[in-house]
């Protein structure tokens, strides 16, 4: 994806701490919805900005007090893109979908929800650790 | 910063127990939704409404957390209702699973009477 | 002032667009609730959060697209926090209240409410050439 | 970006004329509310309300729009009244001193009736 020259860009730098993920739930609703987005696909994009926000905050991050947490959005050709950065070195593993039946029967740890709800409620995402350092997850929603 | 346990209240319609939680569902309502659950327990329940707010925020953190108590319901072979949630976590429920092993419905009312 | 290590500062970089302090508005209202602000102290703090950030974006960055305005809040010391920046010089004039029978009499032009609502709204007020280049406008709502 | 003018219903009730306001009171409401205003003009009003939805964002933007209409009212000699806004926009326009040149109701039923 070429930088290409929007004057809609917003930029938020969150404090390396679970909650915050709030703020940024609230800003993008609202510029989703000037933008145009539906009330349902909206709630989708609280939730992946959420759960990007928290992974970079505890994974990323490793949950130093003094990291931040940037989150970039913009619309360009009728498509939100959210661009969550954290200083860390991106994924170790394979993340796999969780398996519930394996949770319930406690074979599997509850974890993994976050990865599964972004790739499944986003229209596209890629996860880039970045040649300067830090890592991004790039999520994308289309306004039609 | 808010970050507190969620208010629960627990009552009794008749051989159905309603966890009334208040507030958002995230890692950090761990340690108050397992306590109810306990105190839900010592009633010697077998059908559990867990009854959230609509408004409520919830997370992957509040999934797990939920996921857990559902892992205690299905060991003790209780029967689960979650109620109120909006129609933006009915779906996340769905994908994620957990309308396997509770049932949803739109009111805690409506929970009980399907329930008992 | 002095700065203080506060970790819960959050910073929102805005478009010189009239409509994106909504976005501002927005982010302040869930982080001011997060740190149990009450529900009528938080409409004043959208609205002195609102008009600072379209000064900004008017007065401060006369309008041009390409600047940016930068607003950054916090907590300390049981008060909400809130600078807006522009590249601006700041005031080049006193401000005088607003005076709406001579307004309604078609004496003096309907201006002068965005400065009127913020010093009438906030706890405490500041507008501040910055030594740097810049004007920011610090505003504090306390808590309880 | 929807930065749309507002869609504006003008509506007879009696002697009244309600202009029915959707959408956030601005600097980008000023077209449409002069517009809509000329309009009810035409019907030869005496009493206005100004229905405005009480979840609009109104800003001094929007405020210098609403004086103006008040100040083509005031040398008309029309009767006034704004209703729907909430609280905290209730609160500003007595602080900026509409209150002098509107009345306020809740409702635009209430507000019909008062001015009827
Ligand atoms: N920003 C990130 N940086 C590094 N690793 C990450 C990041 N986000 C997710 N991960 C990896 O993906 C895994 C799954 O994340 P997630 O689905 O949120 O579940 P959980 O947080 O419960 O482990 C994490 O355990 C971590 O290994
Ligand atoms: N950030 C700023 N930079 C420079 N001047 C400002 C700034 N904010 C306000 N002002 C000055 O204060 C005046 C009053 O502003 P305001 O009360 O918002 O009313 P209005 O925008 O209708 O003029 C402006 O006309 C401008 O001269």
């Amino acid at each position: 994806m070429q930088p290409e020259p929007v004057n809609n860009r917003v930029k938020i730098v969150l404090p390396n701490t679970l909650g915050y993920e709030r703020v940024a739930m609230a800003s993008l609703a609202s510029f989703a919805k000037m933008h145009g987005l539906s009330a349902d696909r909206i709630e989708d994009l609280k939730t992946i900005v959420a759960e990007a926000a928290i992974n970079a905050m505890q994974h990323g991050n490793c949950g130093r007090p003094d990291a931040r947490v940037t989150i970039v959005f913009k619309v360009a050709d009728n498509t939100i893109n959210v661009k969550v950065t954290d200083d860390g070195n991106g994924f170790n593993k394979e993340v796999k979908d969780p398996d519930i039946d394996r949770i319930i029967a406690m074979l599997d740890k509850p974890v993994g929800f976050g990865v599964f709800l972004i790739r499944n409620l986003a229209d596209r995402v890629e996860f880039k650790t970045l040649p300067e350092g830090g890592h991004v997850v790039e999520m994308l929603i289309s306004i039609n | 910063m808010q970050q507190s346990a969620n208010q629960i209240h627990i009552k009794s319609r008749g051989d159905v127990t309603v966890l009334d939680i208040r507030g958002d569902i995230t890692a950090f309502s761990e340690s108050s939704l397992e306590e109810a659950y306990q105190k839900a327990n010592a009633r010697d329940t077998a059908k559990l409404v867990l009854q959230i707010e609509k408004e409520a925020y919830i997370n992957s953190g509040g999934i797990a957390v939920l996921i857990q108590i559902l892992t205690h319901t299905q060991r003790s072979g209780q029967r689960v209702a979650i109620s109120g949630i909006s129609e933006h976590f009915k779906k996340i429920f769905k994908m994620v699973g957990i309308t396997k092993f509770a049932e949803i419905y739109d009111s805690p009312e409506a929970a009980v009477q399907n329930l008992g």
